[in-house]
């Protein structure tokens, strides 16, 4: 049983890395990245049961912590002015350094 | 107190450059951290004494034994290269304050000193552990402090070339890491003495091959060999004048310290020189990185990049000494570490004290500063003849035994080679000396005043070494005798 | 009978890939996340270095008989850190480039130095 | 007991991962962002809840069960939150529903991260 | 973002070969914390790229040469996992079959980590220092620019400041789930810390734990709000004394007549002293790395704002626009 839901999840976590390259929006991107990362939580745990080392559990419960920080990290930097208007910003910080 | 020396010259700096912290006001952070520097050099003294007098000096830490533990081994080597980095790193610090006052942001000082120490640290760690995974990390100490002070420059190329040698450097140290490893999985250990027992069984092997390989590639990176030299010249020319002066003394000498320590000790001479062609290579390499670099630095019109070449040519040099892998080769390789590590520190020093008082290292600006800044101008006119290598200077007893070295083993197009590169040298000397001496100061600049004696005392200190080291060389060329003796396995 | 081999040629691999970033690219973050690849495949060679057949992770309970080497995990803790500490210093001297620069394209970079370089000559 | 604890455990295992999977055919299949973020969002919540607990159910001691239980409960917390962010994110961006062609606003942004 | 997905698939990777204490640390940093601070240097450098690549020729050549060179490397390696190996046979059985009664501390990563090889770790907290040290003194504002930067935000500039307000309204749900949740990181973060001797963890995971959880809490509630509790000042003390703590335990076994980090003379038992030493290294290692992480965060995102504020003073008619867009997206 075990085994299976690992199976299942490796295969959940390549249709996510699949996504993650494929786009096409920002937020797709995101969004997999985020789906990617609670199957890596998943995976961890069961991992641990199927080595008889439940030791394993800690590093899901950081993976769990660190997967929700950094997505709310992209979040917020994406919200960020430069984010949306890169390319239309370097043209005056250009100018006003020289 | 006295079993402990070797392990205090790390700590004391490591611990001081938290410290430098908490003292926060400029000058006393520059005067606590001279002190810890003084008390380094002092250190190192005594750890040559005791290891001239007594023979290799070992300390295990934590208490456990080699290989499971980490340990320090001192030889004669060592303890040469621990003397050279502290007095550098001393004399140098002395006029930093005055320096980087100009240089720097005062809300930068106290991390500037703070990060000084710490590359000083690394440097010691590198030269003083006998476990090569610690070279590594304390290899990362003094490059990533080395890539934050070259970072600290007010030119903005500062800044890319301080990435530059950052990408360099990474990829260099993780060469290192992928050789160590590769040791690592045919010996089972990571203490050098142990490696080189443990690799006589295992010495034909193809991974012990590519793992020489690794290690010598990481290290040339890190070394500035002549093709691998590319983040040199800019991080030299657009650090602080301090940093410049420091790291052009010490950070390539680690590295020849690496290369020796790695082909003479771990791996041993015959495998060194029988498994690759090295001896070649490293000649041809040598030379072609004195001619490539001396004619470069002719051409450059910043004095910071003419002795930055200058450089590069000057550790083609040592590896020329290297490659003749005969005792009195070797011994050429390493008094001209000393001497080099005198002379270019002097040199630098004085262009920072030039760079205090005009602002700029830019070889048109030189115009008539022999006449308004004579002391300074001398120091760099004596620094550069023990450069080209005239008698009487340091310069010329290292060229001298390395002439010997090469005439020895019959290599005379070698040692004809070595004679023509002095001479390009003496032509970006005398480009220096012409403009400062012979062209009247420029018009419309008011006139320069000599530097202060902050300045003066360090150089001059350094050129009077340069001078007394020339003349009486009874105590560097008895110490790197000894050392390359013991390197080749000769008992004296 | 080379398979017993594998695991190293995925981190010969990776190494490349890694290695092939940091040479290639110009943009000047990219060479620092080809850096991190370049570092993690050696990461990666270490650990498969220590791993043993059934063995078990490095920490002693009963009824284990036989556990990974613990050497190399140590050895890439500190080379963890030791890289993290890079990645931040290479990405802070990327931050001041492009303050001072306007830009981070490595060419770009390059052809402004040529410019400042022959103003101060002339 | 224990027999019944592990034909529990396993079948809220297959559930879990078959959610999971159904889940992240979605992803792939979907039209556009907001219908995907629907599909992970929901099965990605429940089919995580349905594997933990089947691993409780099999945990051998206390200490276990209390970090699963942790997991879970961030698992809880942590996935509706980032959705509603995710979403919310998006919409502020001009990131519109499409249904039929999905080549909006965003999708002509580089987006190379 | 793809880094993320990277740090998490190695560090999977380490989970299947054993590796516990490495893929803690690789989840937290090569997932969370080398991501973040990427995500943060490019909202600052802009995401445009030139397409063309320079030298590929030379290039794939270099890396095919090293590479060649590896495989030629490993062609004489002992296989994957076999016991035989010599890696398995000199030093390493020492640490597993004797750390117990040599330290005393289940997990031998830990052991050897924090006792054997000492020093390395002790070099390790240095170059952690010297990264924090070194960002410092790249990023940090003078700090004369930046009151006078307070000082016009807070009198002329409200409008600014009031749209970053609205920002921070908009993330209602997240900020206070976020509330809820940061106590519990930073518990965890504790008991990875203590909890170090025996299962995976010790003070640089939970450094950086920490670290995390206050830089959530920095992104979510502005630089400024966490500024006031972790002043750039404190936090760097907190670095030195970090660093400090750990190289003197080594200096009191120095006293102590031992040799430096020698931790069986700190106390009357060896492996009670084993144990004192140990958690106080860590405890050193940990408050070193919350500090460095945070310092590197804060100045990081602190030079974004600062850049931000002056691009939106040098050009009005920028700042207009995105005020109008932003309004559009409150009315929708």
């Amino acid at each position: 049983m075990l085994t299976a839901a690992t199976i299942a999840i490796l295969v959940v976590m390549l249709l996510a890395i699949i996504r993650c390259v494929v786009g096409p929006t920002l937020y797709d991107r995101i969004l997999a990245f985020n789906m990617f990362g609670t199957k890596t939580v998943l995976l961890i745990s069961i991992l641990g049961f199927l080595m008889g080392r439940p030791e394993f559990l800690d590093i899901a419960l950081v993976y769990a912590l660190i997967n929700f920080i950094s997505v709310i990290g992209v979040l917020r930097f994406s919200d960020s002015v430069e984010f949306k208007h890169s390319l239309q910003q370097q043209a005056p910080t250009k100018e006003d350094k020289q | 107190m006295l079993a402990h020396l070797p392990i205090l010259q790390v700590i004391v700096p490591l611990m001081a450059a938290p410290l430098c912290l908490f003292l926060n006001r400029s000058k006393l952070v520059w005067l606590f951290a001279l002190l810890v520097s003084a008390f380094t050099c002092a250190n190192s003294i005594f750890l040559l004494q005791q290891v001239m007098s007594s023979g290799t000096i070992t300390y295990q830490l934590g208490g456990w034994d080699a290989p499971w533990g980490i340990e320090y081994r001192i030889d004669e080597l060592n303890a040469l290269l621990l003397l050279i980095i502290s007095t550098i790193g001393t004399v140098v610090l002395f006029a930093a304050h005055t320096s980087i006052q100009k240089e720097l942001a005062e809300d930068r000082h106290t991390l500037f000193y703070s990060l000084y120490l710490l590359s000083i640290t690394g440097m010691f760690g590198i030269v003083s552990t006998g476990d090569l995974f610690n070279v590594f990390v304390f290899l990362e100490i003094s490059s990533l402090s080395a890539y934050a002070l070259i970072g600290l420059g007010k030119d903005r190329r500062a800044l890319w070339a301080a990435y530059q040698y950052l990408i360099m450097g990474t990829i260099g140290a993780t060469f290192i890491l992928i050789g160590i490893g590769l040791l690592y999985q045919m010996t089972g250990t990571l203490n050098m003495a142990d490696i080189a027992s443990r690799l006589a069984e295992v010495n034909q092997t193809r991974t012990v091959f590519a793992a020489f390989v690794f290690l010598i590639v990481g290290v040339c990176l890190k070394l500035a060999l002549f093709p691998l030299h590319l983040w040199l010249p800019n991080a030299y020319a657009y650090a602080p004048s301090i940093v410049t002066a420091f790291l052009a003394a010490t950070a390539t000498k680690v590295a020849v310290y690496l290369l020796i320590r790695l082909s003479f000790t771990i791996f041993g001479i015959e495998f060194s020189f029988s498994s690759l062609p090295l001896q070649n290579l490293f000649l041809v390499l040598g030379l072609v990185g004195i001619f490539a670099a001396s004619t470069a630095a002719i051409y450059k019109t910043n004095v910071k990049h003419i002795f930055a070449y200058s450089s590069i040519a000057q550790v083609g040099y040592m590896i020329v000494g290297y490659a003749i892998q005969t005792p009195t080769g070797l011994m050429a390789t390493l008094l001209h570490l000393f001497n080099h590590a005198l002379m270019k520190s002097a040199l630098f020093l004085a262009l920072g004290a030039v760079v205090y008082r005009i602002g700029s290292a830019q070889l048109s600006q030189f115009q008539g500063l022999g006449r308004q800044m004579p002391l300074t101008m001398a120091a760099i006119v004596v620094a550069g003849l023990s450069l080209i290598g005239v008698p009487l200077t340091v310069g010329f007893v290292s060229k001298w035994y390395l002439l010997v070295a090469a005439v020895e083993v019959g290599m005379w197009p070698v040692a004809v080679l070595v004679l023509l590169g002095s001479l390009l040298a003496v032509i970006y000397i005398w480009r220096i000396v012409e403009i400062a001496y012979f062209k009247p100061p420029l018009p419309g600049r008011e006139p320069v005043q000599e530097a202060p004696w902050t300045f003066l005392a360090p150089i001059w200190a350094l050129v009077l070494a340069n001078i007394y080291f020339g003349i009486d060389t009874r105590l560097s060329v008895q110490v790197a005798q000894a050392a390359s003796q013991s390197l080749f396995g000769i008992n004296p | 009978m080379l398979l017993g081999l594998y695991n190293y040629w995925i981190v010969v691999l990776l190494m490349m890939i890694g290695f092939y970033i940091v040479i290639a690219h110009g943009n000047l973050i990219k060479k620092l996340v080809g850096l991190t690849i370049f570092q993690t495949s050696v990461f990666i060679f270490y650990i498969s270095m220590g791993n043993v057949d059934s063995g078990s992770a490095p920490i002693l309970a009963e009824g284990v008989a036989r556990y990974s080497n613990p050497l190399p995990h140590v050895l890439i803790l500190t080379a963890i850190v030791v890289g993290i500490a890079t990645t931040a210093l290479g990405l802070a001297l990327v931050v001041r480039i492009k303050e001072s620069y306007g830009s981070i394209e490595e060419d770009e970079i390059q052809i402004q130095d040529q410019l400042t370089e022959d103003k101060t000559s002339c | 007991m224990s027999l019944i604890l592990e034909i529990g455990s396993g079948l809220c295992l297959l559930l879990g991962s078959f959610i999971c999977l159904s889940g992240g055919v979605g992803i792939l299949r979907f039209p556009d962002f907001y219908t995907r973020i629907h599909a992970v969002g929901v099965t990605d919540t429940l089919g995580a809840g349905l594997i933990l607990t089947g691993l409780m159910l099999i945990s051998p001691d206390g200490l276990v069960l209390l970090k699963l239980i942790m997991i879970l409960l961030f698992t809880l917390f942590i996935n509706p939150t980032a959705s509603h962010a995710l979403a919310k994110a998006a919409l502020r961006n001009n990131l519109k529903p499409v249904l039929d062609d999905s080549s909006d606003k965003g999708g002509d942004k580089p987006s190379k991260l | 973002m793809l880094t993320g997905i990277y740090g998490l698939l190695s560090a999977s990777f380490f989970v299947v070969l054993d590796a516990v204490d490495v893929a803690f640390t690789e989840a937290a940093v090569g997932a969370g914390i080398s991501g973040l601070l990427m995500l943060a240097a490019i909202t600052m450098t802009g995401r445009s790229e030139a397409p063309k690549r320079h030298k590929p020729l030379l290039a794939l050549l270099v890396v095919f040469i090293t590479g060649g060179m590896l495989i030629y490397g490993t062609l004489d390696m002992p296989y994957f996992g076999s016991f035989d190996a010599p890696v398995h046979q000199h030093v390493a059985p020492r640490y597993i079959n004797d750390s117990m009664q040599e330290v005393g501390v289940p997990n031998i990563v830990t052991s050897v980590l924090g006792s054997y090889r000492a020093f390395d770790t002790l070099g390790e907290v240095a170059v952690i220092f010297t990264a924090g040290i070194g960002v410092l003194s790249l990023l940090s504002l003078p700090l004369r620019r930046r009151s006078s930067k307070l000082d016009e935000s807070s009198s002329e500039n409200s409008s600014n400041s009031s749209q970053k307000d609205q920002m921070h309204e908009q993330h209602m749900v997240l900020r206070i789930v976020s509330k809820v949740l940061i106590p519990f990181i930073l518990l965890f973060a504790l008991y990875v810390q203590f909890h170090g001797d025996f299962g995976p963890g010790g003070g640089f995971q939970a450094g950086v734990i920490f670290a995390a959880a206050i830089i959530l809490y920095a992104m979510l509630f502005g630089l400024d709000t966490a500024r006031r509790v972790f002043n750039q000042s404190i936090i760097q003390l907190i670095a030195a004394i970090g660093l400090l703590l750990y190289a003197s335990v080594g200096v009191v076994s120095l006293f102590n007549g031992g040799n430096f980090l020698d931790y069986n003379v700190l106390a009357a038992d060896p492996i009670a002293g084993q144990h004192i030493g140990i958690l106080l290294i860590e405890l050193g290692v940990g408050f070193t790395v919350t500090a460095v992480m945070i310092i590197i965060f804060f100045n990081f995102a602190g030079r974004r704002e600062a850049q931000q504020q002056a691009t939106e003073r040098n050009s009005p008619e920028l700042n207009v626009t995105q005020a109008n867009s932003t309004e559009q997206k409150g009315g929708e």
